[in-house]
């Protein structure tokens, strides 16, 4: 029991930063209809930016923050700068460019970092807490929360404020919201600020679990199955697919493929199942196509022609 | 009666599109289907050539049920079509686009498709022949689609549906975008198809002049249901037309 | 076709071989490597350029050829009948993935070869007595005819001679129905239902021919490295291929061709020069950052690709804009996909 | 012009792809993961390469004959690693090569000896060491079968029964792990096998597969991956609780990088070591620094100590061989290789400066002695005597 519990709350932590990246991904598709397979790159951006900034001296709040200005700053160029241009191309166009970005970012990383992975300056306390059983750190307990924290507040902003409401005009219909004076050529270019912002932090926290590494770019291809089974434009699917997938891995990993391979073990000449977690989600992935294509909160369109 | 379309009703979400739609057509008849935008003319065609499937009606064709059908059954049953727009197909020649209606038809084509090893010589010297030199095509037979003029294309779209041989032509506002003078020969086309042969002819149409020199009987749709239908000359004395759809004040 | 590019082709087929069999070893394993990955990326070519299917599954499914070619050659099967096989098995895999395009459009259906991808390479990694697991599968020296591949020169000769075949098909299909078909429901799955095309049938086929050369591929991937191994394909091999129609020009046939030479010497153009300098550690850097900058460039100011600027410079001709296939026109493919795209 | 830029560089490239090797008396390759997933090991690939360099500036080659030594990225790919070893073979005419990932060597093992090329393997795959069936394959130790066996034994020794094997998922981890489960070694020594965990060898959080770990209730975790690996498994051991005494690494999970990034959390980690640590009290330390003097060390660690113990082991072969052929390089490279390979096979008590006891080469392994290093005050400690594994 302690162990099922322990694994929720490790595949929560996970999860909640999934959940962040995906929301990036949903906010960028949903106002400009692009599928960003950059959105890992730009949470590695973002940790490395927190990182050398934090190395520059800078108290770990400020720096944080200026990493996701920074990075606010990135997205709005990279939309005004590479997807601008392609406002008219195929959508295949589209998705290639967003993952000649990816590897453009890994790319210059690598030129400016090295392969190595490099040990994240702390940025919350040190220590654990053991209660009952369950054992956590503190800088688990804190990325997680934070994560939860920030998707929600993001839901909240989006849902409620005056900006969330023209964003969420805009990516609706564009032509009404043009008519009813809203830019939308600006507020694209601010989803695409925003949900870069999102996904710098998201890497910035990863990175204190995980240490800095270009690897952190992989993200960005498990958020993929994560907006699919959440919706493709659908947020708070989004959130919750994060979580469950987190959890879903993380019991797959600690409860699931154990039990399946002492069974296994015991009645088959089959040994292992091998790294089942990588699977999962493009297993549920395709369950979720195959049953409710349109996503666990997704709404099925009518097409005109 | 060879088309006879009942109570054709189709809804997208809250709003009924098409309401209790009834339509006919001849063999050998041009029936016009006029309305203000917005009226449902284009739905209902959709629905008659299997775009759309309509939530209740139903639509004869020589005794078969048409509705439901996919617009690939249809072309076998020798139901064509076609769009208000030609679709960009940036690399096919006027030839390729005559060849994939051609190909629809199934087995009922004279000179076929020389498949993956033959050669398609005889096919493209039918096709030319038959229906690229009456619509005035045949100079750009090799011409990609792409970079003719739009009358052109319009006309390359309606040699596709004809290359399919079809006993019930839909057209859809076959001369929306063209010149007054290429819409009067585009009109004189329609009206030699029919001539040549013989087929059934819906055409949504706003032209008035076209529809009317045009046409054998003409159907007005307001709102997703028929308003009207009769002889041309009846139509523009009719007041609840001329309310509707000509804007005069009842 | 024309003569004139059939004679064209042939010319380039004979100039390839004459290379590979005269260059040293190294020369042809490069030569081998641009004419594999060029069948490769005919094959995507087919998929994405013609009938508009995007897939990032192309790597496992060459994965898919190299194990059924390996498994054949091993068991004695003649290297030809084995590709063959390759061929069908990889047709069938291929359709399989294809399945979920019938009822997916654009966006969702390119995650769901995603998905594929990632389930391939596990199963390569699991299902040991097929795949040899993570060790891979250790591959006998085929036999052609009969006539063993003794040397890289021989094997480079045949995979050039493999592409010569699988191009001159290929052009050939796209002058048949079907091949017109593909390019319908490119452009507008909705106007080519509406044309009467059967959309299902056509997709379908397109997923099997596609992946029926994949197969082929693949198989002379397993061939030429004697091992079939699942480090060796991957996502990132999936983002080469779809990288060379790419930068090649989607849609041309000579697209692939070019891109593939292109993607596949690149960075051992980058390599060499960069030797020059000693900066060993920067290298794969900078291979990896013009590479995506190739990409992007390509996509932005060139989307017809490398292919189109070949005859612009070597005959200056004068080329209608509307004439060639292009990713960068508004077409339908785009409005359909942006925004309202649902599955 | 973008056109012309590309052409040109193009052309560049095929044409340094075609022309044969810059002129030198003899060359040597080696390809390591510069950049890759494993690259913080790859101090051994610039360990080989400065220990000619080395001899190139010190010694004036090797017995009078400069060596041209080429070094490159095979990224942990395998078809880079595959393309780079023809070009080292068929392009640059290496006389020995040296090449990395388990991956390659076993891909590879058939055409080496098709091409008759020394070659040693970066890698300690059992596979891939057969004197007979595989004369061309040398390594640099004890294969990962046995630095696993050596740990098990130290876990008999001090009282311990359950053993949890941990690997990566690719050939490199799997293969020696089912050697060892497979070989029935675990219960002849009257130890447990409590369970055996597989994982991305890229995978960056292990969280799930620790807390599977714990639930075994281990006495030791043996991790058959690398640091890399290794740095994530006992960082995520530590936010499950689970202390790094409990785990023991092969010798590829010695790197300053783990006590640094995870100070208190990774006290009482041991691995095998094979080789000295860089700047011990040992006589090729003294020619380690005297090259340090004049040329930039990219990797101050154990790793570049292997390569510097790799580079001293071919180079006495190579040195032999000249000598066999009058004090020349012989002009046919075929019979030059054949005779390295043979020169390398009766190398005997070759000293190597204190960073392994003598290498004899019979076995085509050098040396199988190791020791265990444990983790202390954030340093590597060697703890105990050398352990022969055989």
């Amino acid at each position: 029991m302690t162990l099922a519990l322990q694994l929720a709350v490790a595949g929560l932590a996970t999860g909640s930063v999934y959940a962040l990246i995906a929301l990036g991904i949903v906010l960028i598709y949903k106002c400009s209809g692009v599928v960003n397979f950059a959105q890992g790159a730009y949470a590695m951006l973002g940790a490395y930016a927190s990182y050398v900034l934090l190395r520059a001296g800078l108290p770990a709040v400020l720096a944080v923050l200026a990493s996701m200005g920074v990075m606010a700053g990135i997205g709005a160029l990279t939309e005004r700068l590479v997807l601008r241009p392609m406002l008219k191309a195929p959508v295949v166009a589209v998705m290639m460019v967003t993952l000649g970005l990816l590897i453009c970012a890994r790319a210059a990383c690598l030129a400016v970092f090295g392969p190595d992975q490099i040990a994240f300056p702390p940025v919350f306390p040190a220590g654990a807490v053991s209660a009952g059983g369950i054992f956590i750190t503190y800088n688990y307990i804190a990325a997680g929360i934070l994560a939860a924290a920030l998707s929600l507040g993001f839901l909240l902003f989006y849902a409620a404020t005056p900006m969330g409401l023209m964003q969420r005009c805009a990516a609706d219909n564009s032509r009404a919201a043009l008519a009813i004076g809203i830019h939308v050529s600006n507020q694209v270019s601010a989803a695409w600020a925003m949900s870069a912002a999102l996904a710098g932090l998201a890497g910035t926290l990863l990175a204190t679990l995980n240490g800095l590494s270009i690897g952190l770019a992989d993200i960005g291809m498990v958020a993929f199955p994560v907006v699919v089974v959440g919706g493709l434009s659908s947020l708070e699917g989004a959130l919750v697919a994060g979580l469950v997938l987190g959890v879903l891995q993380s019991f797959t990993d600690g409860l699931l493929t154990p039990a399946l391979e002492d069974v296994l073990r015991a009645n088959t000449g089959i040994y292992s199942v091998g790294a089942l977690q990588q699977v999962l989600p493009y297993a549920l992935l395709v369950l979720m196509l195959l049953l409710r294509p349109q996503g666990l909160f997704g709404r099925r369109g009518a097409e005109r022609i | 009666m060879a088309l006879t379309a009942q109570n054709v009703t189709i809804r997208f979400g809250g709003v009924v599109a098409v309401n209790g739609m009834a339509l006919d057509a001849a063999p050998g008849e041009i029936v016009g289907l006029i309305g203000p935008n917005g009226a449902g003319k284009t739905t209902f065609v959709n629905c008659i050539c299997g775009t759309y499937r309509p939530n209740a009606g139903t639509a004869l064709w020589l005794g078969r049920e048409l509705l439901g059908l996919s617009p690939h059954a249809l072309l076998k049953l020798g139901v064509a079509r076609t769009f208000q727009n030609v679709a960009s197909l940036h690399d096919l020649t006027v030839l390729d686009i005559a060849k994939l209606g051609a190909a629809a038809r199934g087995d009922a084509g004279s000179a076929r498709s020389g498949g993956f090893f033959g050669s398609e010589k005889a096919l493209e010297a039918e096709l030319t022949e038959t229906l690229l030199r009456p619509l005035y095509l045949a100079d750009v037979a090799h011409t990609p689609i792409q970079t003719l003029p739009y009358g052109r294309r319009k006309a390359a779209d309606l040699a596709r549906a004809l290359a399919a041989q079809p006993q019930l032509l839909l057209l859809d506002e076959p001369v929306a975008g063209l010149t007054s003078q290429e819409g009067m020969a585009m009109a004189a086309v329609i009206r030699g198809v029919r001539d040549r042969f013989g087929c059934a002819v819906i055409m949504v149409e706003h032209k008035m002049d076209v529809v009317m020199s045009t046409c054998d009987r003409i159907a007005v749709m307001a709102a997703g249901s028929k308003i009207f239908e009769g002889l041309p000359d009846a139509v523009q004395s009719d007041p609840e037309v001329r309310r509707v759809y000509l804007g005069e004040p009842g | 076709m024309g003569t004139r590019r059939l004679l064209l082709a042939l010319a380039v087929a004979a100039v390839l071989i004459a290379l590979s069999l005269l260059l040293g070893r190294f020369g042809a394993y490069l030569v081998r490597a641009v004419a594999i990955a060029g069948i490769g990326a005919l094959s995507l070519n087919l998929l994405i350029g013609y009938c508009g299917q995007i897939s990032f599954a192309q790597g496992a499914l060459l994965g898919v050829g190299a194990y059924v070619a390996g498994n054949l050659g091993n068991a004695g099967v003649d290297g030809v009948l084995a590709l063959l096989g390759a061929g069908v098995a990889t047709a069938a895999i291929g359709a399989l993935i294809g399945l979920p395009a019938l009822r997916l459009r654009g966006l969702y259906f390119a995650i769901a070869t995603l998905a594929a991808q990632a389930i391939l390479e596990y199963l390569f990694k699991m299902l040991e007595p097929f795949t040899g697991g993570v060790s891979g599968l250790v591959i006998r020296q085929p036999a052609f005819f009969g006539v063993p591949v003794a040397s890289d020169q021989v094997s480079a000769a045949v995979s050039v001679l493999v592409l010569l075949i699988a191009w001159l098909a290929l052009t050939r299909l796209t002058r048949t129905n079907l091949g017109r078909a593909f390019l319908v429901v490119r452009e507008s799955e909705v106007v080519a239902k509406g044309m009467g095309i059967d959309v299902a049938r056509t997709k379908a086929w397109a997923f099997a021919i596609s992946g029926f050369v994949a197969g082929i591929a693949g198989g002379l991937i397993g061939f030429a490295a004697r091992l079939a191994s699942p480090e060796a394909f991957t996502l990132d091999l999936s983002a080469d291929y779809i990288a060379m129609i790419i930068v090649g020009g989607l849609g041309s046939w000579a697209g692939p061709l070019v891109g593939a030479a292109f993607v596949v010497l690149l960075p051992e153009a980058i390599q060499r020069v960069g030797e020059a300098f000693d900066i060993a550690n920067l290298l794969s850097a900078l291979r990896e950052l013009a590479f995506g900058l190739l990409i992007i460039l390509f996509l932005i100011f060139e989307p017809r690709g490398l292919s189109s600027l070949l005859p612009r410079l070597r005959w200056a001709q004068p080329r209608r804009r509307g004439a060639a296939p292009s990713l960068g026109e508004p077409g339908g493919a785009a409005v359909a996909t942006k925004g309202g795209e649902r599955p | 012009m973008k056109k012309r830029i590309l052409g040109a560089l193009f052309a560049a490239g095929v044409a340094a792809a075609a022309a044969p090797s810059r002129a030198a008396d003899l060359t040597i390759c080696a390809w390591g993961t510069i950049t890759g997933p494993d690259a913080l090991v790859n101090g051994m690939a610039y360990g080989t390469r400065d220990y000619f360099e080395f001899l190139n500036q010190f010694r004036g080659g090797i017995a009078g004959n400069k060596v041209n030594t080429l070094l490159l990225d095979g990224r942990y790919k395998l078809d880079e690693e595959l393309k780079i070893y023809r070009r080292c073979v068929d392009q640059e005419n290496a006389v020995y090569v040296n090449g990395w990932s388990t991956g390659s060597v076993n891909a590879l093992k058939d055409q080496i000896g098709g091409d008759g090329v020394p070659f040693m393997t970066d890698s300690f795959a059992s596979q891939v060491l057969d004197p007979e069936k595989l004369p061309y394959i040398f390594m640099a130790g004890p294969t990962y079968e046995q630095q696993m066996i050596i740990a098990l034994r130290d876990l008999k020794q001090k009282g311990g029964k359950r053993v949890v094997l941990m690997h990566a998922d690719n050939e490199y981890g799997r293969g020696p792990v089912s050697v060892v489960r497979q070989s029935g070694i675990i219960p002849k020594l009257g130890l447990e096998l409590v369970d055996t965990v597989e994982f991305r060898y890229d995978a960056q959080d292990l969280t799930g597969q620790l807390l599977r770990v714990k639930s075994r209730n281990p006495d030791m975790v043996y991790i058959q991956s690398s640091a890399p690996q290794a740095l994530v498994t006992l960082r995520d051991a530590a936010k499950v609780g689970l202390p790094a005494r409990l785990f023991i690494g092969n010798m590829y999970d010695i790197s300053p990088t783990i006590p640094e990034q995870l100070g208190p959390a990774a006290e009482g980690f041991r691995a095998i070591q094979i080789y000295a640590q860089f700047g011990e009290e040992i006589p090729a330390m003294k020619d380690i620094e005297a090259f340090k003097a004049k040329n930039k060390i990219a990797k101050e660690d154990i790793y570049y100590m292997k390569g510097w113990l790799q580079g001293t082991a071919m180079s006495a072969a190579i040195g032999n061989a000249i000598q066999k052929s009058g004090g020349k390089v012989p002009s046919d490279l075929k019979a030059f290789r054949k005779l390295v390979r043979d020169e390398m096979e009766a190398l005997r008590d070759v000293n190597t400066g204190g960073i392994t006891p003598p290498l004899n080469y019979a076995d085509h392994q050098g040396s199988t002695q190791a020791r265990i290093a444990e983790i202390k005050d954030g340093k590597y400690a060697v703890a105990g005597e050398w352990i022969d594994a055989r």
